[in-house]
Order: structure tokens, then C-alpha cells, then sequence
């Protein structure tokens, strides 16, 4: 598959592998956060850390949707099928991430609502096309990636006058959330979180480009590479990021240049502009309250937004669920701890019984971790 | 004495008819069904005589017996459909245990409505796998349930087979030191059955692996006896069955990504969708856990087989209190393959 | 997050405003609502049935030469 | 090499839990509820190696096997459950060959959604059953379809078993001259259920008759080596298996209503619904035919084993090319006893 | 079961068998009409024809609610649960019923139509309940037996405000039926059929007692005798009617006097009289269209009618579906063929594939031959 | 048509305007819509689970006498 097994030839990666290792400085830590879980994911899956130095870590940061998604979003969806009868078009990803009461999607599925899955915004219209006596509810979720499907779904629905049809708007910004992420330890009265620099989001930039990740180097004074979600993107997207630090130099540095630009995708930013508009804030799992971090669909759409449709959904903004105490989700999605950190780590949870939302997503840090690295984890501790 | 008795007043609308309640109710239009469409399709003289039983004879001897119900969706895919994969799934099962299969007994559960022209295409799969196979269907019950409580059709298979004198084969006999053998590419049922999935559409090649393994097992045994383990890595693919055998056997495994046959448009079908290939279904492939000296003779059996031209040797059984099966990365790192979390749909992140 | 992945434009339905896309070797149709002009041969990233922006191959080549410059090639050596 | 692995993060919550897709997709959680369900009530050696099949030494003989799928509904009724139905309803079918039953098999197809407390009820009643029938579940298969493609729990058993040497039963052996016996009251199984459906109840101290009968038969065959022809009037009834071993045997049959057993309150339900006792399920009676010197012995068998009490001769084979079953009424009449037409549903008229 | 079985016993039945054979006078022919599908169930089912001397014959009549709806009526029904998408709740004699073009209730359910079958019109109504989403359709059949239950159902769904709920109604008269059949022949220009004397309705005249049949001796010089549907029953009120003839006597007599008043059920009547008001006219099958022979909802009921609610029904009236010609139902439920005369009859047509409605209702001619009296034909043609 | 039989009423609930009616031996709870006064012991006949009017039980005496007299006894012997 051209593009792809290109970036995951093994023989490049002890390259580069090779020039971090003569690159580094022996006498620091490299703590180097990867903001997206895609990144984490092909840490894990290529056991690219078996290939770093010992003072090059990886700390895994929230750009998962589906584990920042706080569970009252969950809950409310649960409230729509229960008390509006409607069918929820879902991402499958959404099935299994855990709301209030020990309940999921999947498990009210189980009890007769009516959840559908979807592999595209277009599947939630043909559904809303077929059922015409039905109320049609696209659960959207997502980082500036997927928001651009659902805003041409929304403005497909207008034009084709699809009364039945509306979105429940989740959709959130990553540049909000590296905010909320560097300023979180301080709000939280924490120790701030060591973090040296980003691998910065792939496919988002595809979207947004990477000038809105600017403000980090400048503001923060951490530097940023944007790094593609190959093995070999993430690996020499990590080199950049030593060179950055070992040269004192800090700034935007692009790695995935195939696809993203300075600029990003005008036509679909306009898309989403004609669509959504900024919320005050949202809450993010784990970072909390964020301002101006997520989309909610512009007043000219009301009639396509859930929230403004469906009475079960009139307090969407003050609902608060409390995730579950002993989780540590949420210091884990501000890089503060790691999954092993966690008592319930495999003791109770695990991906096939999730309690928080890092072990659902393949791509969460804990799902993540269990899935490839745990003998890791009992090597440390039997050569311990 | 001759019979004045007219059968039926008419023929079964195979055509353009639908399965109804009464095809379910014990009485004649369950008769003319199975008279009709079953047995026309799967004659044998067992089947043809129409007891509640099938009667024969049997050697003394070890006999396994295993049962499958299959429930897919869809019914007809490429390469394949329900009826035919009913008889392969349960055969294989059988032939895991080293069992020459014998029998095949078969339940059909009909939903009301369901065409009988679309029932009769399955029956003929069904057919023509147990012929290709060697193995009659030899009795059966069908059941109609009402529309809305079924899915078209569901099929329970249930085969019985004799094991060979010597042949000892568990799912608890891999020790430390043995090679891991897969029969094939791996993950063609699966990506073929997601293929034709409404909502998922895309085009590919790849058609189902669905075929029974009995001969290629024979072949096997014949040139490598003291086989420990075979399975075939149906639902939730190589991974789970890997977990499987590491749990039952009470050890570890190491397995090599790079060894392990892949299709190319399986490979492409899985990064499409998000999945991995590792997880996917097979229906013609097995797994095979033997002494490391017997591991050449039964790869070189298994590649001299039409349905194991591209077998291989994919790791080796290791001492493992966690029964981990572990991978080395076609990357070069480390990583363990894990079961299978809930079902394998696919992702968007 | 944000499983895309690139495939290239086998043909284009302009009416539609959708392309058939080749990934290795399975093909599927997806949207074009989001990019703009593109031609048969290009490469595009896929993401949930759309196509998300377009893969710049000589940006692809440059990368891929950067993976191969042999800083530490010493201790590459196998 | 002792084991640290953890089986599973918690246990499966049987009190308030419901199946869901995980627990047919071949991971973990499938395995879990094997192993904490239907292990925990149907254990045997064979069971719980785990494998996916059976072994089992067989002597060399004459074998039969059976299959049925069981989709009732309602699942639990007075005098049993689905579990113990599939249990009896498949042995029952291995005994009319006059063959001992061995060996179960069981396909559990859930539908999403189903409390696992009413799943262990009925793996409960299945593992009782299978106890006192001294035959055991030794192989099986769970699958999950989704809410709303399936009925709560379908259940497709399969049993083998041997039959003694010098016993030939078969449908196609009735011969005029031979008596025809039934081995109890009939209609109970039906009105048990109706009595238990939704819209339809009615009070009534009847249960289903629902019992496994091979121990009945094995007696039966002891005092009258010689029987013909065995079968259990299930569904379609009494009436439907009398046409069935007409049509098969080529002869005709004529009945006694005033000698066939039917309970009080049977009568009572069946009048009250303007069904026919003829027509209505048994699951733990049989039809017996014999030549006719042997009846008496037969008889007396079948009265002496605690199912056979109200046994009865109820008629005689006939010559008859048009194979009808015909009745004397209790009144002096005479009427055909035909095949059942559809479904047997409660009428206005 | 007191009050059944006494009305069975053999004894008695040889005893009454014994006083017609006596008093028959065998110089003559005696043909009977038993005008419900009740009696021709007990003669059949008890072999009453074989106590019964060689010249008094039974002709079975039009009394059967399922044999003679017209085609037409099924139709439409399958029109509301195609085009309206109710729930449809039927007594499961319907379901077989043959409609045009091969389709049947049962056919269309398999299909997918919501067809509910109903012991009693409370559990439609309680479908209704339990389905506020949904409408729910009664269909509404049956002679004066069976029309006060749904007058008492239509009432209850008006006292419960029950807007979902509504009536296909189709219910009979069988007084004008029997003028209808009486009629008929003259208006068909066929040979008018012989019959002697009737075997009256038993259950209806439960509900409306026995003067509504007195105008068939008065005005058609018939003896009418009401019958119970025991074997007993029909065979003294055969006797009852014999003597009449013998004796020269025409008038209605009751032989079912332990149910049967002259008067009825006031009670009963009181209620249909305020729900329903009579049709002009409705086509019976066989016996064409008779004036005044069914009832409609009245105007005070109209939201409870399916036929003013459903624009599926609008026509209702003016739908006429073509039986099947070769069937001969028509001439049967007149009394002027047998059930042998039809050439499709166990030639096509049998209880599993009907092709006319009389092989449908176990109360049906046809079926009720087919099922107990075939036999008889075969032992006549052998000894022919 | 219409089949009807009869049953005993074993008790009634006035609320309800329902009774539960044994026939034979079992028994099942009816509407009492249709009847006028009922009470525990007389017989009713049911339809469609409806009681739909009373049987009195003096007159099926006298029908079961008409069954018997023996107008044509000599041939009944048998
Ligand atoms: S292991 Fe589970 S409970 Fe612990 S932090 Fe991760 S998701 Fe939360
Ligand atoms: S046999 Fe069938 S086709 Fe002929 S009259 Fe009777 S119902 Fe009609
Ligand atoms: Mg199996
Ligand atoms: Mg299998
Ligand atoms: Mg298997
Ligand atoms: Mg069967
Ligand atoms: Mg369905
Ligand atoms: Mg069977
Ligand atoms: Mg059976
Ligand atoms: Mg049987
Ligand atoms: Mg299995
Ligand atoms: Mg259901």
C-alpha cells in the first residue's frame, strides 16, 4: 500500500533509530508528549519505545475523542433513546465507553434501543431517508477531523429538507485542549507536568494546518512537530523534537508534510464555519472545563441540533456525571500518571470491562498499554 | 400394495413463495418443505427415510462430536453462504480433534417470510459442501419462528467422526518448544463477509476462505503423527485462538508478524476499516501446534495440500505464567496479542 | 485519533461529487465534499467515507529521504 | 509452571446482567460465560476440556443420531423449561429408535439483551434434566444475534446413541394386523404452554408431561422385542404422527377416541379454545406399534415404568391405499383423523 | 364438563337415532339445512350422517362468518397494513382466508405486516394501550354473537379516550341472510334449491332469540327448529323438524331452550343498538348483495371507524374482488353443491392451501368434509 | 359458527364487572359486560372471553328427558 508500508519499513526505523541514539544527550530526559492517540497507538503497536534511548519517554496526551468525551455527553445520549424513542446513529467507537450507572450504549442497545452503527455521516442520512416516521440522531463526535463530515451531513439534511434528521454536536478543538492541558496542573493546584515538547496532531492539521498550534512555543515555550501516525512519522517527528531541544531552538516544526500545510483545508474550514460556532466552554474528561474548546451548531441549523430539538436534552450544559473515583483518567490524560498508576488497571478494568473511557478506544492510553505492553510491565516488575 | 394417496395439492412455490408459519407446524406443509426442497438437495438413504433419527453403523473406537450454530449476516457472500460454511464450520471442528468425520446433522431455524427461493440457494450450498466433502447430512429439524424473532435463517450444525488409532490432539498439549503452524492467509472470510455488508461497501478480490479441512488434516497426521494442537481461528480470528491454546496448554507463545500470510487486499481492507487481521475470521484455515523436529514434515504436508499452499511456520510455544502470546513486529518491537474486546467493528479513531 | 489513510482516485463521479478510491487493493467510494479539485492518480486521505485532503507525493519522497539520512549510521549497522 | 494469569477482571453479573454481543464474539467474555454459566451447571470431563469438540470411546454397533432446534416460547412454563425440553425433545428422538442414548450436544443462539439469571435458570433445567437422563452435555456453542433477530434463547440439541443388538424400529414398518398403543395421557406439553401464554391464560393444574423416555423404551423392548414402529407425537400431536407413520408405512390406521387418554382438564382447555387434544404437543409420550400378539406385553411394560401409567391401546393398522388415519367417535361415528393445517390457534369458530 | 358432555353420549344419541328412524316417513326425502357452520362441525366431527336414515339429508349452510366475508373485506385489510402501517388484530380463523391474487393475512404478516392475533377484542384493546405510537386496528368479525364484544370494546376505548384505536367492522346479520338465501336462487335464476325445513342458529339467538326467524315460516312456508351445537342437539332438533314436516306444521321451535329465549339477551342487543346501525347493503360471499344484512359503526362513533379514518378504506364500499371461478363456495354456501361437486376440491384445494373460503374455517363446508368425511366419498366411489 | 361453552361461575369481581368461569377443569377469567345479574354457581355461556348469557339449568334437564324418550325404542337395543 503505497504511503503506508513505506512509513513502517523496519530498516528506516533502525535508521532513525540510529540517529536519535547518537543524538541524544546522554545527560538529560527527553519527556515528550504525544498529543494524539493515533501517535500512542503506533508507539505501542510497533514497539517504537523498544527502539528509544532510556531518557526518551513518551507521555500519552488526550487526542482521543472518545476519552475526552466527559460521560454526561453519554448519559444524555441514553436520555434521548429512552425518553425519545429516537435511533442514535453511532461511530462504533462510542459503543463500549462507560456512563453513569455501570450503562453504555452498548448495554441499553441490549435492553431494545434502537443504536445504530455507522461507518459515515452519509449511513446516519440514508438511515433518516428510510425511517421517515422515525426521529434520526447522528451522535458526533470528534476533533477538527471528522467535524467537516458532519457539517456537510447538516447542510445535506437542509437541502434535502430531512425533517427527521439532527446531530448531537460533541465535536471539539485540539488547540483548546493543549490550553487546557498546559494551564490544567496550575488550575488544579498540581505540580505542573514535566513535558519537554509535542509530537502535534496529524490528521487534525490536515484539517486546520498547523499555524493554530503556534501559540505553544510562543506562549508555553514548548516546541511542537506535527507528526504523521506511521511508526516511522512518529519516530523521526521525535528526532526533530531532540534536535529542537539538544539546539535550544523552539518552534512549529511540520514532519508530516505530505498532507499538511501551514494553512490546512480552506474548503472544509469554511464548511465547519458555515455550520458550528465556539461554545463558551465544555468539559473535556480529565482537563475539566475548557472556554471556547468545542462546536455547537450555528442558530441558522437549530432545527437540525438535538439540544434545541429534544426536551431531554434541555439541560445538556449543567448535567455533570462523576466519572469513577479510583479512574485515573484524568491525571492520565494531562500526562500527570501512567495507566500502571492506576489500582484498577487490570483490576476491574480491562478493555472488554472498561470503567474509564482510556480503556475503551484502542487508542486510549490504558487500552493502549493493556493490549501491547503489559508484559513490559511484568518484566520491570519480575526484574525488580 | 399400491398408494392412491396424492402427496401434496401442489407444489411448493419455490419460485417466488415465502416460509410461513405453517412450514414450521409439524404437518404436511412442513412435510412438503422438507420433502421438496430439503431432501431434494441433500438425498441420501439415511435422510430419505424420514424418522426422527438417522441410523449406521459405527467402528469401536474414539468419536468426536462437535456442534456449530451459525448465524451470519449476510447470508450469501463472496465465496460462499450460510448453508455451505454450516458444513465446513462443523466439520472442521471435528477433523481439529485428527477425526475422519462421518455424519452431519442439521437444525435450521426460518424466519417467517424469508423466501424459499433464497432457503432453496442454501440448502444447495449446504449440498454441495457436504458432497465435496464426503460427508452426508443425515438427518435434521427445521423450525419457523415469527418475523421479527429470527433472522432469515440460522443453521446448527452437528457432526460426528472417528479419530485415527494413535492420533492425540487437545487443546491442552502445546509445550514449550513446539512450532505454531497456520494453514494460509489469514483473515479472508472475515474482510469477505465485511465486504458485502450494507453500509461498509467496498470491492475487493478477496472471497471466502470457507472450505472443510479434513483431508488437509489427514495429510497431515500422515506425515507428522504427534500433532499436540489444531483449531481452527473462526471468530476472533489467529489472536483468539492463539489465547485460546496458551490458556488451555497453561504456556506462552512468541509468533513472528512478518511470518504470518496476509492477502494484500486483506492487509488493505483492515487499515481501511481499522482493523486487525490478526482478529478477523477464517473458515478454511487452521492452526497447528507441534514438536519443533515434526515442523518442517507438516508444513511440507500442509503446502503439498491445495488448501495449504501457503502454510507456515509462525512462532514457537514458550514458558509463560501469563499465557501471553506475544509478537515480534514486522517493526522489529515487541508487542502482545491480546483476546479480542468485545466485537471487531470499525473504528474511526 | 482519526484513523485516515491514503488512497488513490481510480475515477470520479463529478454529479455525485464522489470518487472511487483505491487502498492497496480494495476500493470504495467516498466523498469529495471536502477537497477541491483532484484528478484521477492523485492520492487522497480517507477518513469515515471522506476524502479529507490531498497527499503531496514529492512532499511523501522528501520525508521518505529524511528517514534515510544516516546520522548515527555507525551503530545502524545490523 | 504455576499460573498468574488472571482469567477474568470480575464476575460475570448472572443476578442483574444482561447478554450482550461481547459474549458471542469468540473473546473473553464468551469464555467467561462458558465457563462461569453453562460450565458451572452442566460440568463433565468431557465439557470442560474446553475443546471444540468431544471424545469419547463408542463400541462398535449401530448408532443413530438426532437433531432438533427448540424455539418455544413462553421459555419457562408449568412442568419444565426450554433447557429441559431440548434435553428431552432430542433424547426422545434417539429413543424411538430404541437406541440407549450417550452423548448431547447443545447450540445456545441468544438474542442481545436476555438476563443472564433466566439463561442459568435454563441451563439449570437443562443440566437437571441431563442428570436424571444420565446423558451428558459434552459438546457445545453460544451464539449472540442482536436485539430483535432472535426470541430470547434458541436451543438446537443433538444426541447419539446405540442401538441393542435384534431391535428394528423404523417408520416405514407398520403392517396391518398391528396394534397401536400410546403411552399416556396426550395434550398435556400444549395446554401447558397455552396455559401460559400471554393473552390466552387460563388456570390449570396441568404440566407438562415433558420427560425423557429411553428408560420407558428400554422396558418396553424387554417385554416386546418386536415393536415396529416408535414416535413422539411432539408438535402437529398425536394426529400428525399417526399420518406420518401411515405415509411412511403405506398402510392406514384406525383409532378409538374412546381409548386414547386424555386429562380432564385438557379436554376442558381444549374445548374452551376450540382445539382438538388430537393435534395438541407431547414431549413425554410416545405411539408404539407392535404386532398385534405383543401388545399385551407392551402394554403392561409401559404401565409398570412410572411415565407409562395411563398407557393404552388405541387402534389397529389397516390396509388402506389412501393412508388415512380414521377415528370412531365416542359418539359411534367415524371420521378421518388428517394431517394438521397450519398452526393450532385458538379460533371464534 | 357439565352441560357438554351429557350433550355427547352415545346412548342417547342411538336413542333419538332410534325415534327418527321410526317416525321418518321413508316415502320421502327430508333435506335440512343446518344453517351454521356449528352444526355442520358436529355432524362431521361426531359422524351424526351415519346415525341418520339413507333419505333424511343435511345441506350445509352459509353460517359461518369466515366463509362468507367477500374477498373484498381482506383486501382492504391488507391495504390498511400496507398503506397505513397499523397494527392489525384479527382472530386467528382469518388468517388463512384466502384474499385476491394468492395473498393472505398470514401471507402478508410473513412479509412483515403487524398482524396480532386476539383471543378476545380486550387484548386488542390492550394492544392499543400498550402501543400509543401506533394505530390499532380491530378487525371486526362475526354473526350476533360476536357483536356486542366489540360494541363493549369500542365503548370502553370512547370511555378511555383510547385515540388509537379503531374498528374494521364487518359484522353480519343472519336474518337477512337467510332471506338472502332463500332469494337468491329466483334472483341467480337457478332452480330454486329444495329445502325442507331449517336447523336454526344457536349462539346468535343466545344474543337475539329466536323471533327474528319467524318470518321464514310465515313468509317462505319453512319450519325452522333453533339448535344447540351438541351432536344431541342437532340430532333432536333433526327430529323435531321431521315431525313439523310429517305432521304438517311450519313454525320456529326451540330445541336449545337452556340458552335460547324467544326474546334474547336485551342487554346485549341494547348495546350494539347504540354503537352500530345497519348497512344498506354488504356483499356476502355466495350470496352476493343482500340489503340490510351488516352492520356499520354509527356516525357518534365515527373517530372509532376504521373505514372513515384510514384513507386506505375510503372506497371500501365499492371494492369487489373476483373469487377464484373455478371455486364453487358460492353454490355450496347457497346449499346448491356439495363440496365434491367443485373440481378443486383436494385438487388444489385443501386446509393447507385453500383456495375458497368454505376450506378455510374448520366450520367451512369444504374443510369440514375434507377433514372428517372424506373417507365416505372414497367408500362411495369404490363401491360405485 | 361461534364457538361458545359453558362455564360455572366460581367468583365475581364486581370492580371489574369480570368472573372467573370454570369449564371442565379449568378455569379463566371473563368479561361481564353482556349479562345482567350473575352469581357464584350459575352457569354462563363464553364466548371470545366474554360471558354472553345464561344457561338454565332446569330447561337442559328438560332437553336431556326429550333426548331420552323412547318413541322408537324397539330398534334402539341393541
Ligand atoms: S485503567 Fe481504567 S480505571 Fe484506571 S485510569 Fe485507565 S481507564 Fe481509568
Ligand atoms: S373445495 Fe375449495 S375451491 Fe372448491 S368450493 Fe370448496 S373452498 Fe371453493
Ligand atoms: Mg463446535
Ligand atoms: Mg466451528
Ligand atoms: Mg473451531
Ligand atoms: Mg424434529
Ligand atoms: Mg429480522
Ligand atoms: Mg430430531
Ligand atoms: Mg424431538
Ligand atoms: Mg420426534
Ligand atoms: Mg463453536
Ligand atoms: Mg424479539
Amino acid at each position: 500500500m503505497k504511503y503506508i508500508e513505506e512509513f513502517r519499513e523496519q530498516g528506516l526505523a533502525r535508521n532513525i533509530a540510529a540517529n536519535i541514539a547518537a543524538e541524544v544527550d546522554p545527560g538529560r530526559e527527553y519527556r515528550l508528549m504525544e498529543f494524539c492517540g493515533g501517535h500512542t497507538h503506533a508507539i505501542f503497536r510497533y514497539g517504537v519505545q523498544d527502539l528509544m534511548p532510556g531518557n526518551v519517554g513518551f507521555i500519552h496526551g488526550p487526542g482521543c475523542p472518545v476519552c475526552v468525551l466527559p460521560m454526561a455527553r453519554i448519559d444524555l445520549a441514553i436520555r434521548l433513546l429512552r425518553e425519545e424513542n429516537v435511533i442514535l446513529c453511532i461511530y462504533a467507537d462510542l459503543l463500549r465507553v462507560p456512563a453513569s450507572g455501570r450503562q453504555s450504549l452498548m448495554k441499553v442497545k441490549a435492553e431494545g434501543a434502537d443504536v445504530r452503527m455507522v461507518y459515515s455521516t452519509q449511513d446516519a442520512l440514508k438511515i433518516a431517508r428510510e425511517n421517515p416516521g422515525r426521529e434520526v440522531v447522528f451522535f458526533a463526535i470528534g476533533f477538527e477531523t471528522t467535524t467537516p463530515p458532519t457539517a456537510v451531513a447538516i447542510r445535506q439534511a437542509r437541502a434535502e429538507n430531512l425533517g427527521n434528521f439532527s446531530v448531537f454536536c460533541n465535536h471539539v478543538l485540539t488547540p483548546a485542549a493543549m490550553t487546557g492541558l498546559l494551564d490544567a496542573p496550575r488550575a488544579a493546584g498540581e505540580e505542573p507536568v514535566q513535558i519537554d515538547g509535542f509530537l502535534g496532531p496529524s490528521h487534525v492539521s490536515s484539517i486546520i494546518g498547523s499555524r493554530p498550534y503556534e501559540f505553544v512555543p510562543e506562549r508555553y515555550g514548548k516546541p511542537v512537530v506535527i507528526a504523521g501516525f506511521e511508526p516511522l512519522d512518529v519516530m523521526q517527528a521525535t528526532l526533530m523534537l531532540i534536535r529542537q531541544l539538544n539546539e535550544g531552538r523552539c518552534e512549529v516544526e511540520n514532519e508530516y508534510t505530505r498532507v499538511v500545510s501551514r494553512e490546512g483545508n480552506r474548503k472544509a474550514c469554511d464548511l465547519v464555519e458555515q455550520v458550528f460556532e465556539v461554545r463558551e466552554q465544555f468539559e473535556w474528561r480529565g482537563l475539566g472545563h475548557i472556554a471556547h474548546s468545542a462546536l455547537r451548531i450555528r442558530p441558522e441549523y437549530a432545527d437540525l441540533d438535538a439540544e434545541r430539538r429534544f426536551a431531554a436534552l434541555a439541560d445538556a450544559d449543567a448535567l455533570i456525571a462523576a466519572d469513577n473515583k479510583a479512574c485515573e483518567c484524568p491525571s492520565i490524560l494531562r500526562g500527570a500518571k501512567k495507566p500502571v498508576d492506576c489500582k484498577l488497571f487490570g483490576n476491574g478494568c480491562t478493555p472488554e470491562t472498561p470503567m474509564g473511557s482510556c480503556m475503551v478506544s484502542s487508542e486510549g492510553a490504558c487500552a493502549a498499554y493493556w493490549s501491547y505492553g503489559r508484559f513490559r510491565q511484568d518484566a520491570q516488575a519480575a526484574s525488580a | 400394495m399400491t398408494s392412491v394417496e396424492k402427496r401434496f395439492p401442489g407444489r411448493l412455490p419455490i419460485r417466488d413463495g415465502k416460509v410461513d408459519m405453517s412450514h414450521g407446524s409439524g404437518g404436511r406443509a412442513s412435510a412438503q418443505l422438507i420433502e421438496e426442497l430439503f431432501l431434494r438437495h441433500l438425498d441420501n438413504d439415511l435422510l430419505r427415510r424420514g424418522d426422527d433419527s438417522a441410523q449406521f453403523g459405527v467402528p469401536a473406537g474414539r468419536m468426536v462430536m462437535s456442534t456449530d450454530c451459525h448465524v451470519i449476516s449476510p447470508l450469501f457472500f463472496p465465496g460462499g453462504d450460510i448453508g455451505a460454511l454450516a458444513v465446513h464450520g462443523t466439520l472442521n471442528d471435528v477433523a481439529m480433534s485428527g477425526a475422519t468425520p462421518l455424519y452431519l446433522a442439521a437444525g435450521f431455524i426460518l424466519e417467517e417470510g424469508f423466501p424459499l427461493a433464497d432457503l432453496e440457494r442454501i440448502v444447495a450450498g449446504m449440498a454441495a459442501a457436504a458432497t465435496a466433502a464426503g460427508v452426508p447430512v443425515v438427518t435434521g429439524d427445521t423450525k419457523v419462528v415469527e418475523k421479527g424473532k429470527g433472522d432469515g435463517v440460522f443453521i446448527t450444525t452437528t457432526g460426528i467422526g472417528m479419530v485415527p488409532p494413535g492420533v492425540e490432539i487437545a487443546g491442552d498439549r502445546a509445550r514449550p518448544g513446539d512450532a505454531i503452524l497456520v494453514s494460509g492467509t489469514i483473515g479472508d472470510h472475515g474482510v469477505a463477509i465485511m465486504s458485502s455488508r450494507e453500509n461498509l461497501e467496498f470491492d475487493t478480490t478477496i472471497t471466502s476462505d470457507s472450505a472443510a479441512l479434513h483431508t488437509l488434516v489427514a495429510q497431515v497426521l500422515g506425515a507428522a503423527p504427534d500433532i499436540h494442537c489444531l483449531r481452527d481461528p473462526t471468530r476472533g480470528g489467529l489472536a483468539t485462538t492463539l489465547n485460546e491454546l496458551a490458556r488451555q496448554s497453561r504456556v506462552g507463545m512468541r509468533i513472528r508478524e512478518s511470518g504470518i500470510p496476509v492477502r494484500g487486499a486483506v492487509k488493505s481492507a483492515c487499515e481501511l476499516l481499522g482493523l486487525d487481521p490478526l482478529y478477523v475470521a477464517n473458515e478454511g484455515k487452521l492452526v497447528c501446534i507441534c514438536p519443533a523436529p515434526q515442523a518442517a514434515a507438516a508444513l511440507a504436508a500442509m503446502r503439498a495440500h491445495p488448501l495449504g499452499g501457503e502454510a507456515a511456520v509462525i512462532g514457537e510455544v514458550v514458558e509463560d505464567p501469563h499465557h501471553f502470546v506475544q509478537m515480534e513486529t514486522t517493526f522489529g518491537g515487541q508487542r502482545i496479542v491480546d483476546w479480542l474486546a468485545g466485537e471487531q467493528l470499525p473504528r474511526i479513531c | 485519533m482519526c484513523l485516515a489513510i491514503p488512497g488513490e482516485i481510480l475515477s470520479i463521479d463529478s454529479d455525485a461529487d464522489t470518487a472511487v478510491v483505491a487502498v492497496g487493493e480494495v476500493s470504495k467510494s467516498v466523498s469529495l465534499a471536502l477537497v477541491g479539485e483532484v484528478a484521477v492518480g492523485d492520492y487522497v486521505l480517507v477518513h469515515v467515507g471522506y476524502a479529507l485532503e490531498r497527499l503531496d507525493p514529492a512532499e511523501a519522497e522528501k520525508t521518505l529521504a529524511l528517514f534515510a539520512e544516516m546520522g548515527g549510521q555507525a551503530e545502524a549497522a545490523p
